[in-house]
This record gives C-alpha cells, structure tokens and sequence, in this order.
C-alpha cells in the first residue's frame, strides 16, 4: 500500500533509485538551434549520441540543421588521435559549409569520460578560427533532459557584454531591443513608430533580462505582459541571434527565470554577472503567470496593476476545462522538470496531484515555486504534495497500479503500455515543446492535459480499456 | 442541360455491364453508337483483367440508324450464341440509343428464337438511373429471371450452416479483396460460402442461391433488391449491416449470430468477437495507443458513396475520436438512409453530387484531412489537405495488387493506416514547411478569405509566418474577424494575442 | 486460314462488320482545347458521353479544363425543354466564368438522334452572346476517334479571315506569324529578330497554310524545316488562339494537312474556301516527311534543296532501331486512322505488314499516301497490303491468333487479353498523343515500336507468356 | 571524428537490446548513462508495442563513476531477477559505458551468484560494430550459450518436415508481416514451423531448434551465424536464399525441395511455384501487363541494407524491365556479398554510408524514382523524385497496422504496388504540373547545372517550360552542352531540335 500523505502543508520530498527514463540532455540542441538562429551545435559523442539525435528529431533532421555530430571514433576515443586537431578540423569545415556567428560545443557523457579538455581547447581554437566558441557540457552523467538547456545558457551568460563594450549606437540598439519584430510597425508608420517607441510608456527602472528559451510568440507574448506593465525588457537570454546577446550590467541588472529547470544559469547570472536573480515562480498557469510579475514588478519597484483582473478574466476564459479536471487526479512520472510549476497550477484548477516525480530539484531556484505550491495547496485544501527526486521508473509503476490516477503524465518509453494497461497518459515531453507560458497559452495547457482524458472518454463505450492478453 | 465537369456515378448502361459481365459465361450487346464501348476499356484497364470483356457493341451507325437497328442487333445476339456459347445473353441500349425507342424486346424476343443462350433486355430506364442503380436493378432481374425458372422447384437449405455474398461486381471499389475477407471472416465463424454473385456466379449457380442459410449483402448499392427478393421467395433471411470497422463488424457478426441461433445452430461469438478486436486486428489498439491520442477533436471530412462514406464516418468519430466536420455522399436516392446513418456523427450531413459545391464546402470547413473519392483527394491537393480515398468512381489506384480490403478485420487494419497516413503524412509535409525543409511559401496564402481593408504590420506578419500552413489561414481569418469586430484596423501582434485568447475562451 | 496476300502491287481493300472498338470522337477535345488557348469546348450529350470524357481524360479533368458537359436531361431528349434557351443559359455562364474567345459546341449522337439544330441555333446565340460560336458534330454515328478533330477544323476553317477583313497591321502580323514564339529571339536583341525576319530568307511563293493539331515543339520543327526550303508557312488551322486563324485567300492560298484523318477539313478547305489542296503523303518517318516537302515544295514551285541528305541522315541516325525491327511482322487492328502512314513507314524500316484495320479510308485525300505505300512495297519487296475498313475486332483476333505477329498495334480495350496471351501489343492511342511527325521525331516513333519488343523479350527468360488458365 | 548528420545503422547497443527484447522472457540490463535508453522509447512508439520493453537501465551518473559500478550494476540485475523471473538477463554496456573499460564479466558472475536468471555479458566491440553486425553477435552468443547448455543432448529431428525461422526480430523492417507470410508460404509447402527466432523465442525454444529439418535465414543480416553454428553442431542444413520477388521465392523452394528430397521426402514443388507466379501472386501478370509496358528502360537507383537492395535490384532489373542506374549498400562489413548479388543488374554499385554522397549520386543520376531508406525518400521529395521506402533505419511508416509483407507471394504483390505507385504517382503529380493543375514552378529549375553563360532566348525558354519537371534539367544539361560543343552560345528553337537529333543518334 503506498503511503498517501494527508497532513496539509509544505511538499514531502523523497529520492529514489534514479533507474528512469528521460531523454539526454543534448536533445536541447533541437529548440535551440531553431531559436538562436546564427549559430552552431556540434555535438561530440558517439554513434549513441548521433542516433538518439536522429531518432528523437524524427522530420528536422531532414531540413538542413544547423548542427551536426563530431562523432567519436576509436582513435578518440584511445586518444590516438589529437582533440584539437580533430576539432580544429571539423570547425574548420563548418566555418566553410555555414558560417555561423557562433559554434556551441555539446559536450556528453563520453566527452567526460575520457575527459576532453573541451574548456581548455576552445579559447585557443575561438582565437584560431575567429569564431566564438561556446562550450556547453550537456551530459547525462550530470544532467537530466531539459537541463541541457541550462548548460547552454549558462555557458552563454558569461558572452553577454558590459555596456561599456558595446560602441556603436546600432549594436546597442539591437541588444537592447532583442524583439526586433516587436517595435517596427511596417514601413508605411516607420517614423510614427519610432516616435511612439520614445514616447515614455515605460516606468524608470533597472535593466531586466530574461533568460529561458521560449519560441517567438510567447516570448513576444510575455514581453508584452512586462510592457503593459511599464516594464521595458532589455533582453533575452537566449537572443534570436548570438551578435544580439543583451547586454548585461554587473549589479545593476535584474534578471527573471521563465523555467524552472535553470538554475545553473541562474547562478551563472548571479554570481559570474553579479546580477539581482528576481525570485520568482514560474509563468505557467495564470496563477503563476501572475506571480512573476508580481515579483518582477516588486524588484523594480514597480507597482503592478489591474493583474487581479487580468487573472481573474483569464481564469474565467479557463472555467469549462477547469470544472471538467476539477477532482481528477493526476500522477507526474517526472522528465523535464515542469512538473511542479505544471503540479501547482492544476492543483489551483481543482486537480489532485498523487505524486510528482521530477529528475532533480534545487529548493532555492524554485524556492518562490514551491511557495506558491504550498500556498496553493492551503488555499485549495489539497494534501502536502510527494515530490520524487530521481524517481525508480519501477517504483512508480507499481505506484501507479495501486493508485490507478485518472491521468499520468509520462516519458514516452511508458506511455503506451500503460495505455494498453487502461491508464490514460499524456507525453510529458509535449508540454517542453508546446506554448504553454504567460497568460495567453493557459488555455492551451488545459487543452492538452484534457486531450487524453476527452479521448479515453470518447472510446470508452467501446470497452477498450485492458489491451493486454491475461497471463 | 446541365453543365457538369465531373460525375460521381457512371450512367445506367455502364452499371448493367457491371453485372453481367462479372456474371460468368454471360455475354452483353451493347446497341449503341462507335465509342460508347468504353466500358471494355475500363475493365481491361483498371481492373488489369486478363480477359477479353464479355461485351460486344453491334453498332449503330448512321446506315443502320437509317435502315434499323433491328437485324444488326439480332445478328449479333445470334452470332455471339454461336461464337461463344454463352449461357445468357443481356442486351442494353445506352442513354443514345434508348432514345431510339425500338421495340428491343421485340429483337431480343426475335434473337431468342435462333440462340441456344437465354435472352434478357436489362430494362432500365438510361435518363432516370445512373451506374448504381442500374447495376441494382439488372442484378435484381438477372437473379429473379433463373430463380423463376425454376418454378418454385427451389434447392434445399444446406445442412452446415452456409451464406451467399451478394453484391461482388467487377469495377466495384475494392471488392475483390472485400470478398476474399468476408469468405475468411464466415469460414472463421464456421460458415460455409455457398455463392457469391455477381462476381465469377454462373446462372447455374444462381439457382443454387436458395440453398444457403442466408445472405449477406455488404454494400448498400448492390444487392438488397436480390436479397429482399429471395427473402420473400426463398425465406431467405439476409444481413446488410456492413462489416467496416470493428464496431460494424461486431454487429454483424452478432447478426449473423441471431439468424444461426433461430436456424437452430446455436453459436456465441462474444469471445471471438473480443478476442478479435482487441488482439487479432490492430485497429482497436492503435486507436488507443499514444501517438494516435492527437486523433481527438482532429476536424476532417468525408464524403463518397452512401456505403463507405457512412461507415467511415462511424469509424472516424467513434473509434478513432476524429471531429466530421460533415459527412457526404452522392448517393441522392439514398439520401435518407445515409442521413440515418451518421446522425449524431458529424456537424452536417450533405447530399449532393455537385462536385463543385463539395470543393467550395471543404475549401470552407478547412479539415486537418479529407476522406473522399478520387475528386476529394485533388481538390486537397489544390487546397493542401491531405485525403484518403475511400469510395468510387473507381480509378486504378483503387485496385492494388497488393491485398486492401475495406471490410472485416484485415479491413480495419488497413482503414487505421490509410486514416494514420492521411493525418501524418500531411503533418509531415507541414513540418518539413516549418522546419525550412522545402521552399517557404507565401506568408498570406490564397485562401478563400475576401480582400480586406485589414492592414497586418510586419511583425504580425511575420508570426503570422510562422504558423504552420494548415492553420494559417484560419488563424489570419479569426484574427481579421476579431479585428473587425472590435473596429481596429491594423493587426499587431497585440491584436493576434487578444484574439487568440478571445478564441480559446 | 487466313488468306495471305502474296501479289505485289496496290494494297487489297476490305470492309468488315464495323464491331470494332475505338474511342468515341468527342475525345479530340482532350487535345484541342489545350492547342486552342483561348476556346472552350462545350459537349452537348448525355451521362455516357461525360462519363467517357472523365475516365479517357483522367488527371486532366482535375486541372480545371476549359471544357465542359452540357448534359442533357430527360426533359431535353424530350424536346419538352427549349434547347435555345438551355444553351444559352449554359453559354452565358460560360461566358461569365471564362470569356473564351471562341465556344466550341460539340454535338454528339443524341444530338443527332434528337436532331438539335446546333448549326440553326448558333448564329442566332453567337450574336445575343457576341462570342463566336463554332459547330462540330464529332458523333460517333458518322465518324471514329480522331475524326472528331477534323470535324472541328472544318467547322473552323470557314472561320478563317480573307485578307481584306483583316484590317489591322497588328492582326495581320498575329495571324500570318501564327507561331507566335518562333521568331522573337529575346527581348535583348528585338531589332535585331525584326531585322531579320524581315531579311529574305524565304522563296517568294503563294502563301502555304497547314492543317492539322500538332504540339507546339511538332509545329515549330515543321515549320523550320519548311524554313530550310525557303518556304514561309503563312499560319496553322488551328492556331493556337482562335483570334489568330489564319489568313486564307481564296483562290490563291494552299494548304497542306498534316494527318491522315482531316478529309473534311481538306475538302472544307478546298470547296467553301477555295483553296489548293497539296496531294501529299503525311509526314510521319523520314521517307513520309520528305515526301511532304518535295509535294508542298513542287505545288509552291520551289526546288528542293538538301531533302535527300536529310533524309539519309536521319534513317543513319534510325540504324539501330531499323535493324532492330526489319523482318518482324506487324498488325494494327485500326483505331486513329495514321494506320497507313505508319505502315508505309515500318515497311520501308523493312517489317512485315499483316493487315492494316482502319476505321475509316478517304482514298481521294489518302491518294498520295496509298502511292507511296505502294511505292514503298515495291521496293521492299513487300507483298500487297490488306486493308480492311470498319473492321470486326472478333475476326481479327482470330486472325491474330493464326499468323501470330510479333506486334500487335490495338486500341485499350484488347492489350491486356492479348498480352495474357503472349501476344505483344502497343497502345494505338498513344502514337495519337506522341510526337511523331517529322524528322526530329522518327526517332521516337520507332522507339514507342520498339518497346513492347524490348519489354517482351526481356521478361521473355522468365517463361511468363500464357497468363491464363488453360480450360 | 567524423562530421555526420544521419546513421543507416544505430549503435551496437542497439542490436543487442534488440535480440535481448525480442526474445521471451528475458531481460536487458543496459549499463549506461541518463538518456541513453531511448531503445526503449523506439520500441514502444515506432512498434507500438503494447508491453514494457524488458530493458532497465543501470543509470551511471556522476556518483557511480566516482566509485565504480559494480555495486549498482549487480544490484539491479538480481533486482530485476525477482522482480521479473526472467530465464536471462543480457548485461549490455553502451559506447559510453565500454571506455570505462570495467571488468563487466566479473560483475555478471558476480550477479550469477545471487540470480536464478543465467546472466550473460553481450560480448560486442562498441567501436567496431554496429545495431547491426551486433545483433547478429549477440543472437549466436545466446543460441550458442543454450544448445551448449544442453552438452550435446540434442533432440531428435521432427517426424514430418519441420524448419525454423531465423532472423525475425523487434525494429525489424516489416519482420512481423514476413515472418507471417513466411509461415503461410512453408504451410503451403507442407512443412510445420519449429520455432521463430530471436522474435517470440523462449530459452527453452532455443534448445528445440535442433528438431528442425533445416533453418531459414530470409535476411542476410541477421541469423546466418546462428545457422551456421547449428548446421556445425546439430548438422542442420540451411536455406539463405531472401524469397523477395517471384524468382527468388522459386529459387527458394527449389531449395527447399533439394533438402527435403535429400532428407527423405521426395517433393516436386514446380507446379506450385507455377501455380503461384502466374496466378496467385499478381506480380508476373502485372509486370507484363500493358500499363506496366512503360516501365520498360525506366531508370530508377535502389539503396538500403544488403537484403533488400539487393533483392529490389533484382526484382526491378529482372521482373520489371527497369533499368538501375546504380544499387548500393550501407552495408560496407558485406560489401563483396552485395557485390555479387547486383553484378549484371545494374549500371554501377555504390557501398557506402556516407548519406551526402548518396544524396549528390541520386541527383546526378536524376533517376525517375529511388527505392531506398526513409533518408533518400526525404532526398527525393527534395529532388521532386518519388521514392519507395524499401529498407531500415526504421521508421513509424514501416510498421504499418496493415498486412504489408515483403517476402514471400503477398509480399511480390505488395511490391509490385510500391513499384508502380513509385513511379506513377510521380508521374500524376507531373501531368497535374503540365497541365496547369498546380502553381506552375519556375521554368528553369535550381538543379546541379553549373552556371552558364548560354543564353536562352524567348521562344527555346517557353519550349523548355512545356518539357515536364522530372525531364527537363536533363534535356537543358543536354542541350546546353549539346551548344557548348557546337560553338553557340545562344540556345534557339533550332539548336534544340538539333540537339535532340544528335542525343537520340
């Protein structure tokens, strides 16, 4: 019999065995080739690592990518052969063939086992070569699936300039207005545009940039959420392209997470840049939504305004799938570190969380997430939350069996067995891909946390629930 | 007159050749002009049939339009009696020569006299039947012309439990590997074949019809008349539920088993009926399976013949969670029943054969797929849409070498595929387009939206731009109309989002 | 026994029961409502009519074609419903959705049988709609397959101005350099093109009309190579806008036609227009097409230059396909009517000629061509030709069945029983769609006969000949 | 290190899971860092497989490699030994894994020790071999482990003829379909199925495989080892003949019959195999038939792994009359075998892996369609070429829920379909393009053409845009040199026709 907690109150946290299944943190080599769009990924590994991105990346890796593979033979692998040069080579070529504005090096597991001195290579080849190199180790010995991300972005954090090295007023221009779509109104309104863009609609406060990377819509979305507020968003960690990285001022400026599994650029920000990090839950869900202006709004001492009813009218926008999900219960397996943003806006929309398995958690990145947490879990009157750290894939199997949760939220390795097994479940892996942030997406998260159950719903009539022989 | 492009079913006569010649040793004379024996060319064709078509055209040209067609035509019935022992011979005008009003079975009555082979005048009205009903009909009559003969001296009931498949024609959609799965289906269930007719029946073998159990008819357009037909001389029970999909098939299986059951064999199918949609076919399980989950609220459409645009209707909306947007079909002096059918199934139900009215009202309702004839699938071609061809007219796609029925269990397998591939292939293509894989298109593509006064800054269009193609012009619309609605008009990213969440409200 | 003609000479004529298959003539829309760009072709017939039309045109039918049924219904056959009336309100829709230049009407054995006086009714339509109206009746009572087209030249040729109704210089330009893209070089050099088109490179000689619906590419390679003699072609029945028939002089004009199929439109041509009609055999192989010259050349009174050599190049250029097919036999159950030309052509190529089916034999227009069939016999050494009009498929078949040929040339509706019966066949439809005439394209005609060769005796090793069950 | 953005063949983990999953009851152990378990994420999403896949990853993170594996290695095994009672546990390490150069045997025999399961060490070079050449390894290393188990207590052979299948496993391309047809051709032919391995196979089956009569091997890449070990120690012979293709299928059962015969059973199999090529099977009737006349001298390139490309090649060459350009392999380990099977039938052999070099070959081949990998198809789409998929890497499409064989007389038809939907629906999608049906492309497409300075003028453009997409680059590098040879530099009408008389000499 599992445990259930009762008592209300602050999350429960176990750890397990770590036996689970999450993808390689080098899949983040898929989004984030899309969103900076001058660069590079070579990933340097092994056949492994190659057909994992092959298979995992399905229709893209047809499209040209703009990475590739540096794929470790046994000559590297003995270390008969010279990394540099190998390197060297490759770059070389991808120089030739793209010409990126910058070239990240993925590192992974066997980069770390035989211990390519990746950091220490790519200032001498950068000098060499003449482009930047940026140095990510997004391996699984360390990191879980989305975490990848966090590499990466750390690793950049410390290329953003200091304003004093950025001269030219148009390289300015482009740092600081990261959205260029967002400000240009068309040709016609060229000048009218730019007098509206100088008319003060902004508050005076200290630069604010925010890192995490979203696709183009949500991050224009949430930009526009700030502005509404008086608050002017110098820029975007990711930027569109690595010659727009923002500019960051040490001790002066602030910078706000939009996800919850970065916290190594967080820190990266906090202490290589000496940036405020606003401590902040994370904008999913209008409640979460909310709260991060909140906070972003507090640490510039901004006064927010009209946010109640913005929640307040999103929420309302949300009633027929909250009233559908109210009651229902729900079961994280754990895979891209979402869940418990993901967890504490359901629990508001009336949902029952048995368990949240997540692959890792630093309590202090999400320290004002799982505030929010326990907040919410009072406010709804929902039991203190179990929260798995490393979670047994077996384990929870055998969990979920016992508590048979209405919807479980899972990698895609159990998926379809449980399915087969009449468990309803949900990719947790689409919800790293969907929009789902800011004010706007919330809709969108319901909708597809009530896909699978509106399906198995519709089919249910027909008795296809057990798609398994009996033994 | 009517101005027409392109008709859904052939004319009258094309549907009378249908039925005899897949009838075995059966000869047709077509009395028409030079020209008008196309029909020999689409079963040669596109059936790839290995045979000379049992048709002959005793043509009629201006000399004999002069003289009369009479001799001609009895010359020819007599000379085909001769050349190739038929056992039947059927003659039929077309929509021309009917008009000629001749007393034909005054020749046919004449031809009879000197021919060893029976003589039938397939009587079909050219202006008032099309193809469907026509073969229905000529069937009905064929049948009852050799059960009569047999002056009520009718075979008995077989001992083991047997049933005649009515309804197998040459040029059909997919008969032949419907047929060769029904017999497997019966053969499962213990049910011997006893005819099956048209296809390969001679009229020797018509005879014998009565001895079976009781029939099955599978596909609304061909068949019931011979089945009420032999119902009401030979007491003859029938089955015209049609087993496509794995609900259908259920219920046809369990109608089967309450005619066994009244016959005095009593059998329970349950546990073969469970064992095979869960297990044996796939389709059950697909349908369950995680990458289909983003099947549900898919929006498609579909239209064909009264048969297959019905069941696929059912499956789509009930096995696989697919929205109809609405389902069609062509089948006009069907329409009731087909409207029965898939009641609570879809959006709308349209009936019509305008061809240009079903291209405007899916360029209208923008499905994510199509499930059509071979007209759907390049009006989605036009339109980007990808399409599942599921009905008639027959086109040489239609008959694979490779083994596709529609019906029974193989046959939900197959429907999972083509719905799956229909779905994602299209996906594919839109992701490639997304992905920068083929040439970008045009960001405002030509859609069916009017001219409008809208002006959409850069940035808007530039997000608009990145919408995947089989939503963007819905989302253009929406936000327009959002737009209009609210008196603004430029469209800024401010307004996309504020109609985006106006939507999803 | 089939009795073989063993005589030298003339070919034999015979006439059989006329129970053969071909396609109905309604289909030569399929090819000239695309030669014609600015016609629309309207049918006026019943379902079986349309239903043909859909299943011979196939893929074409989805292109939006410049065509259309008018399907006549019960109340039409009837005559309870006025036939002016409904083709005026088909006509006028027409109108409205394409504004062709020209509507074609093309009657149909109901139309006939019904007796629709299209020829009373246009006149009166064609001015209340002020779109010129053309009558073809392309039925299946009076004529076979490609005589469809001749129906509609003829019908057209009356349509073709004497020069004093052309006024313009811009028409009469259009309508003399009918082929509009043959001598405009590029917009670089325009005076340099007017220049030399104006520079006397033709022989000053009637003006020479052609006749016959021929591809783009067919009719520019003719056109050159009648360029090569000096001989200028004044333009093309059809042109390829209806606005650009040619210019015909009545007395003085000649005109030459390119297919065996177009008697009507040579003797329209010849009776109501007045014009020469060139005796001539058809340009189809190299012997047929240096034929055409010397007879177009002989009748405009220009020396032939060059056409031996021509000719002997191209047969050394036809070596291997010649030697390929010399002493293989050939039959052709009749179908588009090029059955003489294409005979007379294989038999030179050295193939054995078993019978020659034609629907339909104008021996007047033909004359030139049975000649040099003849001719061609004699010096191959070739017996007489059996010719059998209107023939009957079931007595052919038995024929075929006795003298086995090595290749049958058969309309669709008999090519896959006789190859199940290890008979070779070839689609006659095709050689009516392919370019065949000319120089240029012997080559490809050859090449089409080849094929089925080719094909048969590379799956010959496999033993797959008798494709059916013995009884 | 080598640049690459695409693999034929996945890792040698990967074969090993495969074997180690397809079999019954047994269980993978992989030792190896977070993520690297995708094998179980392919099995369950491209297979839909409705089971857990018996694979547990022994996650190496940071802490285990600061103090060494053991422990937790051995730990899981003997967890999974009582938490699933496998016969076998299969330890596998992963390229990243293996440099860590541990002493894995040790910890299996560690493992041993506490497990009821017989735990086996997957004895493969990460480096040196692929999925593929290590499935092969590992599929002998357990068969051979089992029948040395038995220490030559073998069973007697089967009573009537008996064979087993050899080489069906999980992520096999259309293993499942094959091994159907497999079993139905072989009932046909009077010979019961011993065991299926890897697929379905317990470790108990493996000790019965010995009673067979003789093995099948239908895939040159997997099982041969296997087979040849047995025919060493249990003297059982083996047919490795791949039956793809009617002549291979006959050549097949001649096989068949010649052990048979020599086994005691005297069997003439030459009625049935007529039988089947010219009557049930549709593919010889369909080769000859006359729509199929044009695919006479068509030009098409084949790739893929050895069995299938080869097979393909023949079939094309041989039973189409389809002219192959080149044939190539990604199975460069077996590269000579390739070699001999396609010498004669094709212009050229390529062996390569290198999928750039494909992609140029394929386009300056400009074939009229490719059969190749899911890659090439994404090439042809492309290149505007349709591809027929014929080989792995496997993908969704390839476990289609329909009944699509390869092998065997079905799987002759299923082929004969791909063979000729390859290049007629290209061909539609070309006729559409001339005849205005689709967005007209521009006329002088992007293709490899080098620069020139010929000029076209106005009249040789516009004839250049009547010649259809898929020929046109050709008739342009054609004439152009054509042009470049004769000294012109301005392309006319006339040097056009020219060119095209001295191309067609």
């Amino acid at each position: 019999m599992v445990s259930q907690p009762t008592t209300i109150g602050g999350p429960q946290f176990e750890c397990e065995t770590g036996n689970y299944h999450t993808f390689c943190p080098i899949s983040c080599v898929a989004w984030l080739y899309q969103k900076i769009e001058d660069s590079f990924f070579l990933v340097i590994g092994t056949k492994t690592c190659g057909y994992f991105l092959q298979n995992a990346m399905g229709v893209m890796i047809f499209a040209e990518p703009r990475y590739a593979m540096a794929e470790l033979e046994e000559g590297d692998v003995n270390a008969k052969l010279n990394a540099y040069d190998e390197l060297r080579r490759l770059c070389l070529q991808v120089k030739k063939d793209r010409n990126p504005s910058v070239i990240v090096w993925i590192g992974t597991c066997t980069t770390e086992i035989i211990k390519m001195d990746l950091e220490g290579i790519a200032p001498r080849l950068e000098e060499e070569i003449g482009i930047p190199i940026v140095v990510a180790r997004a391996n699984g010995l360390d990191y879980a699936f989305t975490q990848g991300e966090d590499t990466v972005l750390a690793a950049m954090a410390a290329r953003c300039p200091e304003p004093q090295q950025v001269r030219s007023e148009e390289e300015k221009k482009e740092r600081t207005l990261g959205l260029r779509s967002l400000f240009s109104m068309g040709k016609k309104e060229d000048k009218k545009s730019e007098q509206q863009a100088s008319t003060p609609v902004y508050a005076d406060h200290r630069p604010l940039v925010l890192f995490g990377s979203l696709t183009d819509p949500v991050v224009n979305q949430l930009t526009l959420e700030l502005k509404k507020q008086g608050i002017k968003v110098s820029g975007w960690l990711p930027a569109p392209r690595y010659t727009e990285l923002p500019i960051v001022e040490q001790g002066v400026t602030c910078v706000a997470g939009v996800n919850p599994f970065l916290s190594r650029t967080a820190s990266a920000l906090q202490r290589r840049m000496r940036c405020n990090l606003v401590n902040t839950p994370f904008p999913i869900g209008p409640d979460g939504t909310r709260g991060w202006i909140e906070a972003i709004c507090k640490t510039l001492g901004v006064t927010p305004k009209g946010l109640e009813e913005r929640e307040a009218q999103v929420w309302a926008a949300l009633k027929e799938d909250v009233d559908f999900l109210a009651g229902r219960s729900i079961f994280f397996m754990g895979d891209n570190l979402l869940e418990v943003s993901m967890a504490r806006f359901l629990i508001r929309c009336g949902m029952k969380v048995l368990e949240v398995g997540i692959p890792y958690m630093d309590k202090r990145y999400q320290q004002a997430e799982l505030e929010l947490l326990e907040k919410t879990c009072n406010e709804m009157g929902h039991p203190s939350v179990r929260i798995v750290e490393k979670p047994d894939n077996y384990n929870q199997i055998q969990r979920i069996y016992e508590l048979q949760p209405d919807l479980v939220i899972t990698g895609m390795a159990h998926a379809n067995p449980l399915e087969a097994r009449g468990i309803t479940t949900k990719w947790s892996v689409e919800f790293t891909f969907a929009m789902i942030h800011g004010f706007t997406n919330a809709h969108d998260l319901l909708k597809m946390v009530r896909k699978p159950l509106d399906r198995n719903n519709n089919l249910k009539s027909l008795g296809w629930e057990k798609l398994i022989q009996e033994v | 007159m009517k101005l027409a492009y392109w008709m859904y079913a052939g004319p009258a006569h094309i549907g009378t050749l249908r039925i005899a010649s897949s009838f075995k040793n059966v000869h047709a004379i077509m009395h028409a002009p030079l020209g008008d024996d196309y029909f020999n060319v689409m079963r040669s064709m596109l059936e790839r049939e290995r045979d000379f078509t049992p048709v002959t055209a005793s043509v009629v040209d201006r000399k004999v339009l002069g003289r009369g067609s009479q001799d001609k035509v009895v010359t020819n019935i007599v000379r085909k009696d001769q050349e190739e022992a038929p056992d039947l011979i059927v003659l039929t005008p077309t929509c021309t020569s009917s008009i000629l009003q001749e007393d034909l079975s005054n020749f046919v009555a004449r031809a009879q006299e000197q021919s060893k082979a029976d003589v039938l005048l397939a009587d079909v009205n050219h202006y008032r039947h099309n193809e469907l009903t026509a073969a229905d009909i000529t069937f009905e009559q064929i049948v009852r012309f050799y059960i009569e003969k047999c002056k009520g001296n009718l075979p008995a009931r077989s001992e083991k439990p047997s049933a005649n498949i009515l309804g197998i024609s040459t040029l059909g959609f997919h008969n032949h590997h419907d047929c060769r799965e029904l017999t497997r289906l019966l053969g499962d269930l213990g049910i011997a074949v006893n005819v099956v007719a048209p296809e390969g029946c001679s009229v020797h073998d018509i005879q014998r019809l009565p001895a079976a159990w009781f029939n099955v008819v599978p596909y609304r357009e061909l068949g019931r008349p011979v089945a009420e037909y032999l119902q009401s001389v030979a007491h003859q029970p029938f089955v015209d539920i049609t087993p496509m999909g794995v609900i259908q098939t259920a219920q046809f299986i369990r109608a089967i088993q309450q005619i066994l059951t009244a016959g005095g064999v009593a059998v329970d199918y349950e546990e073969f009926i469970r064992e095979q949609t869960l297990f044996v076919s796939q389709a059950a399980w697909f349908s369950r399976s995680i990458d289909c989950q983003n099947l549900q609220g898919k929006r498609a459409v579909v239209y064909g013949d009264g048969t297959h645009a019905a069941a696929i209707t059912r499956i789509l909306a009930k096995e696989m969670g697919v929205r109809v947007v609405w389902a069609g079909t062509f089948c006009k002096y069907d329409g009731e029943w087909f409207r029965s059918q898939v009641e609570g199934l879809c959006d709308e139900v349209i009936v019509s054969d305008d061809h240009a009215l079903i291209g405007d009202r899916i360029a209208q309702a923008e499905p994510a797929a199509i499930f059509g004839t071979q007209m759907e699938r390049h009006i989605g071609k036009r339109l980007d849409i990808p399409c599942g061809v599921i009905s008639s007219p027959i086109h040489i796609q239609n008959f694979p070498v490779g083994y596709r029925p529609f019906l029974g269990y193989e046959g939900t397998n197959q429907i999972a595929d083509l719905v799956y591939n229909s779905f994602t292939l299209g996906m594919e293509d839109h992701l490639l387009e997304v992905f920068g894989g083929h040439d970008t298109k045009e960001v405002v593509t030509k859609t069916l939206t009017a001219d409008t006064e809208l002006e959409w800054d850069e940035a808007a269009t530039r997000e608009l731009a990145r919408i995947p193609g089989f939503v963007r012009s819905k989302v253009k619309r929406n936000t327009e109309k959002f737009a209009r609605e609210s008196g603004r008009n430029q469209i800024t990213l401010e307004v996309m989002y504020a109609a985006k969440e106006a939507a999803g409200a």
